[in-house]
């Protein structure tokens, strides 16, 4: 590993049921992913509300990812089906601010798809990595 | 990718069809008119093609036997379509071939007073592809 | 400030392999509020749960942070130790260094700097925390059931068997529902009516049982262990309590020519009508759209004859309102319409019926008094061809049918197969399949019965049409083993007909806030290990509503689903999970926007009155949880745009602290 | 030029005072200068004569100032709507913000308002004194001897010039002929940003809300902004922040501020009008409505009182959020 290479902070904001017990999953069977991610447990994807997001930008984070349950599996039965809207809608309006899009994502991961939250991860963290780092939505004074 | 593979894959693109979803059930070749015709049935179509069985299907008269009433296109309960797929397998043999069958100058030769117009206008279709 | 706690746990190498424990303890030592920080060999070991316990005591901790495994594996385990060492368990926090650092990451400096990352989030996060009490909710000790088929009879018959009184709905005149009108059952053939008919004298001889029967759920409130439910009782026309089900006013009515829903439309029932010999309750039903004097005030007739003085023609539908605990959904299931599949000719031919019509025909109390006669002639039929899967296990695209295997169909059809063969060995019978299914103790062995000993001829295909030509019906189909297409002359033709949950089933499941799958089929709270319980707490599933069942298995999920509700209503108190949502009422707006989203219907407003600071008064409508409804997704905290709205354990400041703590 | 006058409008507060109907008017007061219109409540005839005006410098929504004054006032207040005034109105009483009883709401008929902003850049500052004639703004101002005059419609409030209905959607009496929804441009603007490059874009953004000097302004006239308490004022909020601290907070204000309107917002116009910044702040609102049209069909908030708007709604079917990118590069 490089020393100086540009490491990314990456926010992940994972439902207790499904995405969370994915990255679990994932941990389970030893497959890696960049240390960069830090998963925050939400007990349901609909519990993110937007302003998590913009504070974790707006405190330096340079990608921030939502996992929930697949949509129809919600254990709260339609909790991601509003995530899915809101974030839409979010994603959208970053996008019209000139905010980069690859820089949010929501993916849904089962409990099961341990590969799949490894892959998410790898593939998201490469994405960010490509970007450099956020300065759009960058707060100055907050960064150390 | 060999000749059988390629041959699979360009009819179930050409045809738009997923035989992988025939569940077996024959009502395809239980509800066929032109059963009888045909040395190789419907539901077979769909096998052969799962199974990249296609040459002999490109050589069987069947190609032409099946009337493209689409009635097992109609009754096929796992919406399977065998009949584009019989479509797809006769284009494939025309193509090979390197001609057209018939022509829009051929039809009014073909126009007789006990030929029902239905069966020029699927004669047309089948064989201008 | 809180005085946390840091326990940094090895697991051994699990994490100690790639995390550098030490150098995480003392790191996350300086941290806001860390009292004390320490790491031991196995946290969740009992010398582990004894040094937490001792650390409690010994610095005065009121926040506990382990970082160990995953919460989903010991989190409870953690927040018992806190309970036992005397703090309250919602103050522990867990920050997972295993599954998601020392296991995914392979260099110790990556893995340490993580750890220290996730375990400065879990301080952040536990300085915020507050001490959380479950709500605690009377239970009301009464059962509701929806639906009085087998699914209901026997979930009622088992509920009060344990002590509790229990309430059937059911919206047609009697209980006893598909299972009533079935002739023989499969595998071991006997019959329906011998089997079921004393269960259905059992509910309305036991008294912790109350039937509702004529009648349908209007309205459902509340939560589990307190539902208020409205049910509508349809009037009669019959005093019930009077009526003693003598047939005397049914013998004299004159309106004879109503088709017959219990024989399925294949003879006529009079204005006034028993639905069968041994209807519970047996009381006699006015159809009001029917009878002469409900429409025009003539006739009368029933009234007169009538000793017991049971007729009512002024009887009004009445709305009778209960409390329960618990709810057993057992609506059951219709076969699909035959509309849509041309090919077969139901429409066209009275010779063409579906199986529950073949089981009422080979019925002893069925409209030809368990003769096999054609519908069409009355004749003997000699060549009848039976047809599987028709509209089950349908391509969802095909528009007609169903995706799923309707599961009963293999084994009814052997069945009447068999019985056909036995009764009139002097008949053809044919069986087209797509596959035989016949997962079950003895099916397969009753199946290969019907082939081997019966000689049922059954054949690997499926009928593509059926043409009606004189008096018999030409039937087209395939032999795939044979390749052949065949062609038979057919006297009658049997179509085993998808089955669909009952079309009531859907507003019932809107009422009860409970979720359904797109086929309306009730779901599961876990496909596996909670099969008869709702997602929606308190209600329980029976029978063919959750998914296609035949009698055994209905039996054992209505007795697994009466267990679950006795086991409820055992409790005399529920304790909930005390991560809910509550409203600030001095910032809710009461804009409704969190009702809408709440999956649970937790949510409620009223009317309060606010103290203004220049010391008038104002009524405000505000929102409220009710925290033994709510189950603590959080849906409700984001469409709140003054924010009044947060969850317990996971609010908006805890989780921003996270997310600053990890930014950081 | 308004089709009705204000003439009318004090005979029908009048008759309306005097036959008990409503206790108290809401209406248009002098400011110190001749286009800087307040709100006020009047109470009787005097009142209304002296001070009640109306002209084309009349566009304060009043449906918010209801969930205030009704509680206040006893008996009903008499409120003037102009037809886009009417969807805020049906959309606070979808929220249940105040009492449909206590209101009596007249429906006036508008041909849109000035914006001073325009005015100005005509004529200069220093309006002295601005009179209404005919079809024309008469304009003195400290520099000039002679009025300018200038024609209303060259002055028009941008949300006038794409005014998307001349209907009124709620009133207990109308006053005027109704109009019509209209098939308006509106979204024309928002759809040449999404046509720039991301870079363009976030120049233009940057440029734009940089100039926030986060007064609030939008906020306090937004009729969709009726909470009790703003998460921008909480100190549990965890965003509670007052003043532009850096340049991120104006854009987490006006980010958060537009999603929390979003699918309430009826797009009146009101936050761009009252921006001192001249902020074109309905830009973020109308993304958010039309990318709402086009994921999940046409809603307009306020339309109707009780409609479902479409971030509390959902279809099993609905678009990712991933998708919503790819839209964007076809549309570009």
């Amino acid at each position: 590993m490089q020393v100086n290479e540009y490491k990314p902070l990456i926010v992940a904001f994972c439902c207790n049921w499904c995405s969370y017990a994915g990255a679990d999953l994932a941990g389970n069977n030893r497959l890696n992913y960049p240390a960069e991610v830090k998963i925050i447990r939400v007990p349901c994807s609909c519990r993110v509300n937007p302003m998590f997001i913009l504070r974790a930008f707006q405190r330096g984070a340079d990608g921030v990812i939502i996992c929930g349950c697949h949509p129809g599996d919600c254990h709260y039965t339609s909790g991601n089906y509003y995530t899915r809207r809101r974030m839409a809608a979010l994603f959208s309006m970053l996008d019209y601010l000139g905010i980069e899009k690859e820089r949010t994502r929501v993916e849904w991961v089962s409990a099961a798809e341990g590969a799949k939250f490894a892959a998410t991860m790898n593939d998201f963290v490469e994405k960010v990595v490509a970007l450099g780092e956020n300065k759009r939505l960058e707060d100055l004074r907050c960064k150390k | 990718m060999n000749n059988k593979e390629y041959l699979q894959e360009e009819i179930i693109r050409r045809s738009g069809v997923n035989p992988s979803k025939c569940m077996r059930c024959g009502k395809c070749s239980a509800t066929c008119p032109a059963y009888d015709e045909m040395e190789y049935h419907p539901h077979q179509f769909v096998n052969m093609v799962e199974s990249g069985d296609i040459e002999p299907l490109l050589n069987s008269e069947s190609l032409y036997k099946c009337l493209s009433c689409f009635a097992c296109i109609d009754r096929c309960p796992r919406n399977v379509e065998p009949a584009k797929l019989v479509e797809a397998v006769r284009l494939t043999a025309i193509r090979q071939q390197g001609a057209n069958r018939m022509t829009a100058n051929d039809v009014p030769q073909m126009i007789e007073e006990d030929v029902p117009p239905q069966l020029l206008v699927s004669a047309f279709r089948k064989y201008t592809k | 400030m809180q005085r946390v706690g840091v326990f940094v746990c090895w697991c051994g190498s699990n994490i100690a392999g790639t995390v550098d424990v030490e150098a995480v303890s003392e790191a996350l030592k300086s941290e806001p509020g860390v009292v004390f920080s320490t790491n031991y060999q196995y946290m969740c070991s009992q010398a582990g749960q004894d040094m937490i316990k001792e650390a409690v005591k010994e610095h005065n901790l009121t926040g506990i942070v382990v970082c160990s495994c995953s919460p989903r594996m010991h989190e409870a385990t953690f927040r018992k130790t806190a309970a036992a060492a005397g703090l309250n368990p919602y103050m522990v926090e867990i920050a997972n260094i295993r599954e998601q650092c020392s296991w995914v990451h392979k260099d110790m400096l990556t893995g340490t700097e993580k750890a220290i990352i996730l375990g400065k989030a879990a301080i952040a996060k536990v300085n915020l925390n507050t001490p959380l009490t479950p709500g605690e909710s009377p239970v009301t000790k009464r059962a509701l059931v929806i639906g009085g088929g087998i699914a209901g009879i026997q979930t009622a018959l088992d509920i009060a068997d344990a002590g509790f009184p229990v309430d059937i709905v059911e919206k047609k005149p009697t209980i006893g529902g598909k299972m009533a009108q079935l002739d023989k059952t499969f595998p071991t053939l006997d019959c329906a009516a011998c089997i079921l008919t004393p269960k259905m004298v059992d509910v309305a001889q036991n008294e912790k049982i109350r039937i509702f029967s004529y009648s349908e759920v209007s309205e459902i409130k509340g939560f589990v262990g307190n539902f208020d439910v409205t049910i509508k009782k349809n009037a009669r026309f019959v005093k019930e309590d009077v009526c003693t089900g003598c047939g005397a006013c049914v013998d004299k009515c004159p309106m004879k020519k109503i088709p017959n829903e219990f024989n399925l439309g294949m003879d006529n029932r009079k204005a006034i009508y028993i639905p069968f010999a041994q209807a519970v309750p047996k009381v006699a039903t006015i159809d009001p759209n029917a009878c002469n004097m409900l429409k025009n005030g003539k006739c009368g007739l029933c009234a007169k004859v009538c000793t017991a003085g049971a007729i009512d023609y002024t009887q009004k539908d009445e709305y009778i309102e209960e409390k329960y605990g618990a709810i057993v959904v057992a609506t059951g299931f219709n076969p699909i319409s035959m509309d849509k599949f041309d090919e077969f000719a139901y429409n066209q031919s009275k010779d063409v019926i579906t199986s529950l019509e073949f089981e009422r025909l080979t019925n002893a109390a069925g409209p030809t008094a368990g003769k096999l006669l054609r519908p069409s002639d009355g004749k003997h039929p000699h060549t009848i061809v039976f047809v599987q899967c028709v509209g089950s296990r349908c391509d969802a695209c095909a528009e007609k049918g169903k995706e799923y295997c309707s599961k009963i169909c293999c084994m009814y059809t052997a069945k009447h197969a068999m019985l056909t063969r036995d009764k009139y060995p002097d008949t053809e019978v044919y069986v087209f399949y797509i596959d035989v299914r016949t997962p079950g103790k003895n099916f397969d062995e009753f199946y290969r019965r019907a082939v081997e000993e019966y000689g049922v001829k059954y054949i690997k295909g499926m009928v593509g049409k059926v043409t009606p030509e004189g008096d018999v019906l030409k039937v087209q189909a395939s032999d795939l083993i044979a390749n052949k297409q065949l062609h038979i002359d057919a006297d009658l033709v049997v179509l085993a007909a998808a089955i669909e949950p009952d079309k009531s089933a859907r507003p019932l499941a809107t009422m009860l806030t409970a979720s359904m799958d797109t086929n309306d089929f009730f779901t599961e709270a876990h496909p596996k290990l909670r099969p008869v319980e709702s997602p929606t707490a308190g209600v329980f599933l029976s029978g063919a509503c959750q998914g296609p069942k035949d009698i055994p298995e209905t039996v054992s999920q209505a007795g697994a689903a009466a267990s679950k509700v006795i086991g409820l209503l055992a409790k005399d108190k529920l304790t909930g999970n005390p991560c809910v949502a509550h409203s600030n009422e001095l910032m809710c707006n009461g804009c409704s926007s969190c009702e809408r989203v709440c999956p649970y219907g937790a949510i409620t407003y009223s009317d309060k009155e606010f103290r203004m600071p220049d010391r008038t008064t104002k009524i405000r409508r505000v929102a409220s949880v009710n925290p033994a409804v709510c189950q603590g997704c959080g849906a409700c905290t984001v469409a709140c745009p003054s924010g009044a709205m947060d969850l317990n354990g996971f609010a908006n400041s805890q989780i921003m602290a996270e997310v600053d703590a990890i930014c950081k | 030029m308004q089709k009705i006058t204000r003439e009318q409008l004090i005979e029908k507060a009048v008759a309306l005072l005097a036959d008990g109907t409503v206790s108290c008017v809401l209406g248009w007061s002098k400011g110190e200068f001749d286009y800087d219109v307040t709100p006020a409540i009047f109470n009787n005839e005097e009142e209304l004569k002296a001070n009640f005006v109306f002209n084309d410098f009349c566009g304060v929504n009043f449906s918010k100032y209801l969930v205030a004054k009704t509680q206040k006032c006893e008996g009903k207040i008499l409120v003037f709507l102009k037809p886009c005034d009417t969807y805020s109105f049906n959309q606070l009483l979808t929220e249940h913000r105040f009492d449909r009883e206590k209101v009596y709401a007249v429906g006036i008929p508008c041909e849109g308002m000035a914006d001073v902003a325009k005015v100005k850049t005509i004529c200069g500052d220093g309006i002295a004194s601005i009179n209404f004639d005919g079809e024309n703004l008469a304009v003195t101002t400290l520099y000039e001897d002679a009025p300018v005059m200038i024609s209303t419609n060259d002055v028009l409030a941008e949300r006038c010039v794409n005014c998307k209905s001349k209907k009124h959607v709620a009133y207990d009496e109308l006053i005027g002929d109704e109009g019509e929804v209209i098939e308006s441009n509106r979204f024309d603007e928002v759809e040449k940003l999404e046509a720039m490059t991301p870079d363009e874009r976030f120049a233009f953004w940057q440029n734009e809300l940089s100039r926030c000097i986060r007064c609030n302004a939008c906020r306090d006239a937004c009729p969709a902004c009726t909470c009790e308490k703003c998460v921008f004022d909480n100190p549990n909020s965890g965003v509670e922040n007052k003043s532009p601290a850096n340049s991120f907070e104006e854009k987490m204000f006006h980010i958060i501020r537009a999603f929390h309107v979003a699918g309430r917002c009826t797009d009146c116009g009101e936050c761009s009008r009252v921006c001192p910044q001249n902020i074109p702040l309905h830009l973020l609102n109308r993304k958010f409505i039309k990318d709402m049209n086009e994921f999940y069909g046409e809603y307009q908030a306020g339309a109707e009182v009780g409609s479902r708007a479409p971030l509390v709604d959902y279809t099993t079917e609905d678009l990712e959020p991933g998708e919503v990118f790819n839209r964007g590069d076809m549309n570009a």
